[in-house]
C-alpha cells in the first residue's frame, strides 16, 4: 500500500485528457530532455564551486532558450510557447521527475518577465526579453527594504527625476541571487509627498551601475544565498521604468495566480522526497541500536507527516482541476501557502528529530544522521513561515479576502 | 479529471442546501423524543436523496461517493438529524453482496427510505459479540451489541458475524433495538439484542471493507460540512459583533485564528475529496479513509471550539445553535475511530512492511 | 511513586512553618469543623432540588458567620478576623481537604465586602456589611451587559439623577446567581457625555424593586447557573451609590490580587480530583475490553495532562512564596488564569475522550462513561475560556502589563 | 519554604548575570576551533562558581541544587559556551561516591575548574558500550561511547560499568576524548574511545540516579533560561521594529504570541524550581526531573522558534544572536531524553502500577 501513496504524483494520478496538441508538447519535451539532459546532468556531477554551478545554469538556460523551453508560458512573439494550463502542467511535473536543473535567471523570466510583457513598451520588452530569455541577462528582485518587510507599501528607497535620470539612493535586502544578477528589477520611491501605495515606481536598474554595492547576508544555516542591495545615487534612465512614473503599485500586481497553482507540484514532490527519506531512516537502528519506528510518539508524527504531505497534494489536486477548467483559483489555494510552509518546516523538524540524541551532530561527524543534511534542513526551514510573506501576513490575507473580515485599522484603503 | 465537480454535482449540493434550509430542524431532537429529523427525512426520501448511491435499477440514484460525500457535506453542515451515512453504506452492503433474488427485495424499500437501515462494522469486539446459526433457508442471530452509532431509528440492522471462518454479512429486521442517549442527540445511538433473531445471509462471499471505508468517508464528509458552517455562521458573527468600537473581525487574534479555521476546514475538505475519489475509483480506499477520518473529525472539533470561543458568552448558551455543532462533531471523532486511531494505522501501512 | 505526586496538596506540602498564632487559628478553625460539619454534611447528602440547597447553603452561612468564619479576610469591626496570608491558606486548605460546602453569599463576601470596606460610608457600611455577612442579604454581580463583553468601559446601562435618587434602565447578562441574590452590585453610565471609564457608578441595587426581571440563560450544558437581568426604570436612593457618582471605575479596580494568589489551590485541587479519577478509569476496560491506558497516544496525554496539574501547582507555590513573603505577586501569578483555563479546558476534554467510543453516550445510557459526567464537564467547561475574561483579552493583559508591549490602538488610554 | 528565593540567591543569579555579560563570548566556539569559552569558564572558576556543588572541605560553595539551577539558567540567559551542568553532576558523583581519600585527591581539582568533568550516564546503551576490569588497585576501562554531550573539553570523565551485577562508577583521564562538530558549537560532543583506559573506581556501592536527575535538572534550567533571554529579546524588539507605522508589538497577533511565549517561559522555569526543590530535599526526584525535561526543553524550542518568527527576516541571519538559541534549546531538547520520552516516563508510573 505504501507504494502507491507515497510514489511521487506521475501523470496518471492527474487522471487529464491530453489533447493531441499536449501530446505532441509532452512528446517534443520527452525527446528533447533525452537529447540534452544526459550531458548537463553529468557537468553537474562534476561541478565543485558555488561559481562553477553558476556558469552551468546559464550555459543550461541558454540550451533550453534555443529549444523553446525556457519560458513557456511566455507568449511566442518573445520566444515562449504560450503553455496551455495543461502543458505547464505536464512540463513541470515532468521536470521534477526528470530532474531537470533550475534556470539561473527563472527569477527574471518567471517574475519579471510576465511583468515586461503585460506593462512595458514595445521598446523595453524587444531590449529586455531576449537576454532575459536565454540567460546573458540574470536578474535579480528588489522589492524589500529593511525598514518595509510585511509593510511593503513603506518602502523609503528613493528615485529623483533629473532630467531623463532617475538617480536612486537607498537600500534593498532579502535580495536572492544579487552576487550573480546583472539587473534588478526594483520598486523605488518617487513621490515622496504621495499616498504610501502611489509615488513608487517600478525600476530596471543594471547591477553594474556606479553607486551599486552588494553584500550578501549570512543565514543561521551559514549559507548566504541573499544579500543587502545598497543603492548610492545610481543613476538610471527614464525609459528605465516600466508603467507609469509612480504607478509601479499597480505594475507589481501582475498577478501570477495561474502559475502558482501549477508550481505547486514541485513543492509537494520536494515534500514527499523528504518525508520518504526520512521513513526510510526511521526504519534503521542508530548506533546505539534504536529504532525511531518503534516509538510510539515519532510514529505518530510521521502518520502526521504523511497526512501533512498528502493535504499539499490534495489542496493543489483541488485548485488544479478548478484551474484546468477555467475557474477562478478557490480558496484552497489562497490557503496553501500558508499551509505549505508550514509543512515544511514541521517535515524538517520531524526529520531532524529522528535522530534522537544524535541529532544534535553536525556535519563531519561519522555518526551525524544523514550526514547533517536534516541539521542543515531544518536551519534553512526555519525562513519557510517568515520568506515571501509572514505566516502572520498570510492569515490576514485569508481572514481579509476570503473570510471578509475588516482590515487592519493601520493598513492603507 | 478528480476533483473537478460537474454542475451537476453543484446542482446537486444546492438541492441539499436548499432543503436543509426549509426543512431541517435537529433541536427536534433535543426538544421531544424524535430519534430522526421525521420531516427532513421524507423530503429526503420523495427527492430520491436517501437512496442515491442505489443502482437505478432498484429506483436508486445510481449516484456514486462523490454524489453521497457531496450530501453528507451538506447535510453535516446542517446538523441535520437524519442517518443518511449509516443508511447509504447499509445499502452500498446489500448492492454489493445481495443475490439478485434479495437485492430486489432489500433494495427498494431502502432506496425509498421506508426501512431505515443500520450497520455494525465488522470490529473485532462486535465479531465477537455476536453469533449466527442456520436455520433452515434463514439465519438466526444471538449476542448483544452495546453502541451501533446513530441507529436510534434503525428498523433493519446490517450486521457482520463469523461464518465458516469468514465474515459474512446478515440482515435482519428483529434485533431489539434501544435508543441510548447521546451527548449529540442528533445522532442517537442504540444497542441493539439479538434474542435468536430471525435474519437472512447476504449471498456474496467477496467480503469488502468498503462499507466501512464509505462510512468512515461519509461521517469525515458530515464533520467538514458541520467544521464548514460554523466558520461561515462565525466569520460573519465576527464582523457583526463590536467591541471596543470595531467589528471584533478588525482584531488579528481574531482574523488570524479564523485564518487557521479556514486552512482546517479547506484541509478537511480535501481530505474526504481525496477519499471520495478514491471509492469512487474502485482503488484501495483504507488509507484515504483514515486520511478522512483522522483530518476531517480532528479539525472540525478544532474549529467549532474555536467558533465556541469567538463568540463569547452567546457561543456557550443553549439557545445558539453552536453547540449542536460541537456536540456533533465530537461525536463524529469518537465513532469511527478517533483521529490518533486512524494515524495508527497510516503508522502501520507506513512503517511496519 | 504515584501516591505521592498525585496526593492533593496537603499543608506539608507547603512546608511553612507555623507561627503560635497561626497554629491557634488553624486548631480553631478545625474544632469548629468538627462539631458543625457533620451535620452540615449529612443535610446536604439529603437535599434533592436546587431551591433545598440553596436555602442550606444560607443556612451554612449564618453558622460561619456566628463562628465567626464567614469572611475571615474582613477587619474585625466588621465580622472577620482580618486573617493573615498564612491563616487564608490553611482555611482555604482544610476548607478544600474536609469538603466544607460553599457559602451561599460567596459572591457578595469576596467581591463586593471587601468594595465596601474601601470605598464604602460609614454608613453604608453598617446597613449592607453584616446581612452579607450571615446570608441574609445574597449578593450578584451586575457588570457585564450583552455589548460589553470584554469591552466592559462601554457599558450602556443608563441612571438618571431625579431627586435624591438614581434611575437604572437596562440589561445585564452573565448574572451568576441573580435567581437566588437579594442585592446586585452594578456598573452604571451615570453619564452620558464623558469618556467611556468616566460617567461609571458603582450601585447597590435590591433585586426585589419595581422594574426588575430576571431571566435565566440556559447554558450549552444545559445548566442555568447564568441570567439576563432587565432593569426597567429602577429607582433606588442615591445613597446606594459607593464612591463617587461618575467614579465607579476606580471603585471597581479594588485589588484582589492576594486573595487570587491563595485561591490557586482551590483550582488544584478540582484539577487533582479529576485527573485522579481519570486515570482511575483508564485503567478499567469499556465494554468492549478496551483500556484507554494501553493506547499510547492516551498514555502521552495523560503524562501531559499530570505535567499540566503538576504546573498549574508549581505556578501557585511561586507565586504563594512570594505573596507570603510580603513581595508583589510575579508573572507566574497573572498567567495563572489564562494557563489555568486552559489546562481546565483541556484535561476535560481528556477525560471525555478516555471513553472512546462509549465518549458519545450520554446520562441515562448504562455505558456512559463515569454517568455521563464527563460529558457534562466537557461541555460546562467550553465556557473556561471565555467567563471571566476571555484568553483573548489575558493575553493581551499579559504583553501589555508584563511585557511592556504598546496597548490596542482602540483601546482607552 | 519552598520556592522562595533568598537575598542570597538573587545575589548569586546577579553575580552570574554580570560575568555573563561582560565576559561571555559564545560566538568565539563558532568562530575559532575553541571547544569552551576559556575566559567565562576561568572567572567562573576564580568566583568559586564552577564547583558551588561541591563541599565546602573540598573547597567548594557547599551549594546545592537550588543555587546549581540558578547558575545554570543564568548560563542558559548568555548561551554561555561552559560544560557547567556536566562538569557539576560529575563532581556531585564523587561526592557521593568517592572515599573519603578520593574526594580529598579528586574534589580539589574539580571545585578548581582545572580539571573539566564530562559525565556519561547509566543508560542501557552506555553500560553495554562500556567493560571494567580489574588491575591491581586500579582498573582498566575498554569500548567505545559514540556520544558524549558537551564533553569536548573534557580532560576527565566519569563513567558507569557493569561490576559484579552493579553500577559503580569509574573515573578515568585516559580516554582517548575526540570532540565532535554539533549543531550548537557551544555544547560540543564528544566520541570516547577506551582502549584499557586507566581509570579508579569511587568506593561508594549505593547506586543512586542522582546524578542524571541533578544533570536533567540543570540542562532543563539551561533551557529555560535560554527561552527568557530570547523572550525578553523578542518583547523588546517589538516595541522597536515598526511595520504600517506603529511598534509591532501593537499588533495582536505579536502580543498573543509574546503572551504564550510568557506562560511557556514561566512553566519552563516553575518546571525547573520544582526538581531543584526536589532534589534540595532529598525526595526521589525522578519525575520532578522529567517534568523539568519534558516542559523546559520542548517549551524552550517553541518560544525561541517563535521568537525567530517575530523577529521576522532579521531572525534568520547569521549575525543575529537567536540562532545560537535556536541551536541550544534544540540540542538540550534531544540531549537528555527528548519532551516525549520523558511523558513516557511518567506515564509508566501513572499507569503501570
Amino acid at each position: 500500500m505504501q507504494q502507491e501513496t507515497l510514489a511521487p504524483s506521475g501523470l496518471g494520478e492527474l487522471d487529464i485528457d491530453l489533447s493531441e496538441d499536449d501530446a505532441a508538447f509532452a512528446e517534443e519535451w520527452m525527446t528533447w530532455l533525452d537529447t540534452h539532459l544526459p550531458a548537463m546532468h553529468e557537468k553537474l556531477a562534476d561541478a565543485g564551486r558555488d561559481a562553477d554551478k553558476q556558469a552551468l545554469a546559464r550555459d543550461w538556460q541558454s540550451q533550453m532558450a534555443a529549444g523553446g523551453w525556457a519560458a513557456i508560458t511566455w507568449p511566442l512573439e518573445f520566444g515562449g510557447r504560450a503553455a496551455t494550463a495543461r502543458q505547464q502542467l505536464i512540463f513541470y511535473l515532468t521536470s521534477a521527475e526528470r530532474r531537470v536543473p533550475p534556470l539561473a535567471g527563472r527569477i527574471g523570466i518567471n517574475l519579471c518577465g510576465p511583468t515586461l510583457i503585460a506593462h512595458g513598451t514595445s521598446e523595453q520588452q524587444q531590449r529586455f526579453l531576449p537576454p532575459m530569455l536565454d540567460g546573458r541577462h540574470v536578474w535579480c528582485q528588489g522589492f524589500s527594504e529593511p525598514g518595509a518587510g510585511s509593510d511593503l507599501a513603506s518602502l523609503r528607497t528613493r528615485g529623483v527625476v533629473d532630467g531623463d535620470s532617475l538617480v536612486i539612493t537607498g537600500q534593498k535586502i532579502w535580495t536572492s541571487g544579487a552576487q550573480y544578477a546583472d539587473w534588478m528589477f526594483a520598486l523605488v520611491r518617487t513621490d515622496p509627498d504621495a499616498p504610501k501605495r502611489r509615488g513608487i515606481s517600478f525600476v530596471l536598474v543594471p547591477m553594474t551601475a556606479n553607486g551599486i554595492e552588494v553584500r550578501p547576508i549570512r543565514q543561521i544555516s551559514g549559507d548566504a544565498g541573499f544579500n543587502e542591495v545598497f543603492l548610492d545615487e545610481v543613476r538610471v534612465p527614464l525609459t528605465n521604468v516600466i508603467g507609469e512614473l509612480n504607478g509601479g503599485w499597480n505594475v507589481t500586481r501582475t498577478t501570477l495566480a495561474n502559475e502558482r497553482a501549477i508550481l505547486f507540484m514541485g513543492q509537494q514532490m520536494a515534500l514527499t522526497a523528504t518525508l520518504r527519506k526520512a521513513i526510510t531512516m526511521a526504519k534503521v537502528a542508530d548506533p546505539q541500536g534504536v529504532r525511531a519506528a518503534d516509538d510510539p510518539h515519532f510514529r505518530d508524527r510521521i502518520a502526521q507527516a504523511w497526512i501533512d504531505v498528502e493535504l499539499v497534494r490534495l489542496n493543489g489536486m483541488r485548485n488544479l482541476a478548478r484551474v484546468l477548467a477555467g475557474k477562478e483559483p478557490g480558496p484552497e489555494g489562497a490557503m496553501s501557502k500558508l499551509f505549505g510552509q508550514h509543512v515544511e518546516q514541521k517535515l524538517h523538524e520531524l526529520a531532524l528529530d529522528l535522530g534522537g540524541e544524535f541529532a544534535i551532530l553536525d556535519r563531519g561527524a561519522p555518526d551525524a544522521p544523514n550526514r547533517g543534511k536534516w541539521a542543515l534542513g531544518w536551519l534553512r526551514t526555519r525562513a519557510s513561515t517568515i520568506g515571501g510573506g509572514t505566516s502572520e501576513i498570510q492569515r490576514n490575507v485569508l481572514a481579509e479576502r476570503i473570510l471578509g473580515q475588516p482590515r487592519d485599522p493601520w493598513a492603507d484603503a | 479529471m478528480k476533483f473537478e465537480f460537474t454542475e451537476e454535482h453543484q446542482a446537486l449540493r444546492s438541492l441539499i442546501a436548499g432543503v436543509c434550509e426549509q426543512q431541517a430542524d435537529p433541536r427536534a431532537c433535543y426538544d421531544g423524543q424524535s430519534m430522526i429529523d421525521t420531516r427532513l427525512w421524507s423530503v429526503l426520501c420523495s427527492a430520491g436523496v436517501v437512496g442515491v448511491g442505489v443502482p437505478e435499477a432498484y429506483e436508486g440514484g445510481g449516484g456514486g461517493p462523490v454524489e453521497q460525500v457531496i450530501i453528507a457535506e451538506e447535510l453535516g453542515r446542517a446538523v441535520a438529524a437524519v442517518p443518511f451515512s449509516e443508511h447509504a453504506a447499509a445499502a452500498e452492503t446489500v448492492a454489493l453482496l445481495g443475490s439478485e433474488e434479495q437485492r430486489k427485495r432489500l433494495l427498494f424499500p431502502l432506496a425509498r427510505g421506508e426501512a431505515v437501515a443500520g450497520i455494525v462494522l465488522p470490529t473485532p469486539a462486535n465479531l465477537k459479540a455476536v453469533e449466527a446459526h442456520r436455520d433452515g433457508a434463514r439465519w438466526r442471530l444471538s449476542g448483544h451489541i452495546p453502541l451501533i452509532p446513530n441507529a436510534g431509528a434503525a428498523t433493519a440492522l446490517l450486521v457482520p458475524a463469523h461464518e465458516d471462518g469468514q465474515v459474512r454479512w446478515l440482515v435482519t429486521e428483529a434485533a431489539q433495538v434501544s435508543a441510548l442517549p447521546t451527548v449529540d442527540r442528533t445522532r442517537p445511538a442504540a444497542a441493539a439484542e439479538f434474542g435468536d433473531a430471525d435474519a437472512e445471509l447476504l449471498s456474496g462471499t467477496d467480503i469488502s471493507e468498503r462499507p466501512g471505508e464509505l462510512l468512515m468517508t461519509l461521517a469525515a464528509a458530515e464533520a467538514a460540512g458541520a467544521a464548514a458552517s460554523a466558520l461561515q455562521t462565525t466569520a460573519r458573527y465576527t464582523t457583526e459583533r463590536h467591541q471596543f468600537g470595531l467589528p471584533i473581525g478588525t482584531f488579528q487574534a481574531v482574523k488570524h485564528r479564523l485564518a487557521d479555521m479556514l486552512v482546517a476546514v479547506e484541509n478537511a475538505r480535501s481530505a474526504v475529496y481525496g477519499a471520495a475519489w478514491a471509492l469512487a475509483e474502485g482503488e484501495t480506499a483504507a488509507l484515504s479513509a483514515s486520511l478522512a477520518q483522522a483530518v476531517a473529525t480532528g479539525n472540525a472539533v478544532a474549529v467549532v471550539s474555536d467558533a465556541v470561543q469567538l463568540h463569547g458568552g452567546i457561543g456557550v448558551t443553549w439557545e445558539c445553535d453552536l453547540h449542536l455543532y460541537l456536540r456533533r462533531v465530537k461525536a463524529l471523532e469518537a465513532t469511527y475511530g478517533s483521529p490518533s486511531t486512524h494515524r495508527g494505522r497510516i503508522a502501520d501501512s507506513l512503517l511496519d512492511r
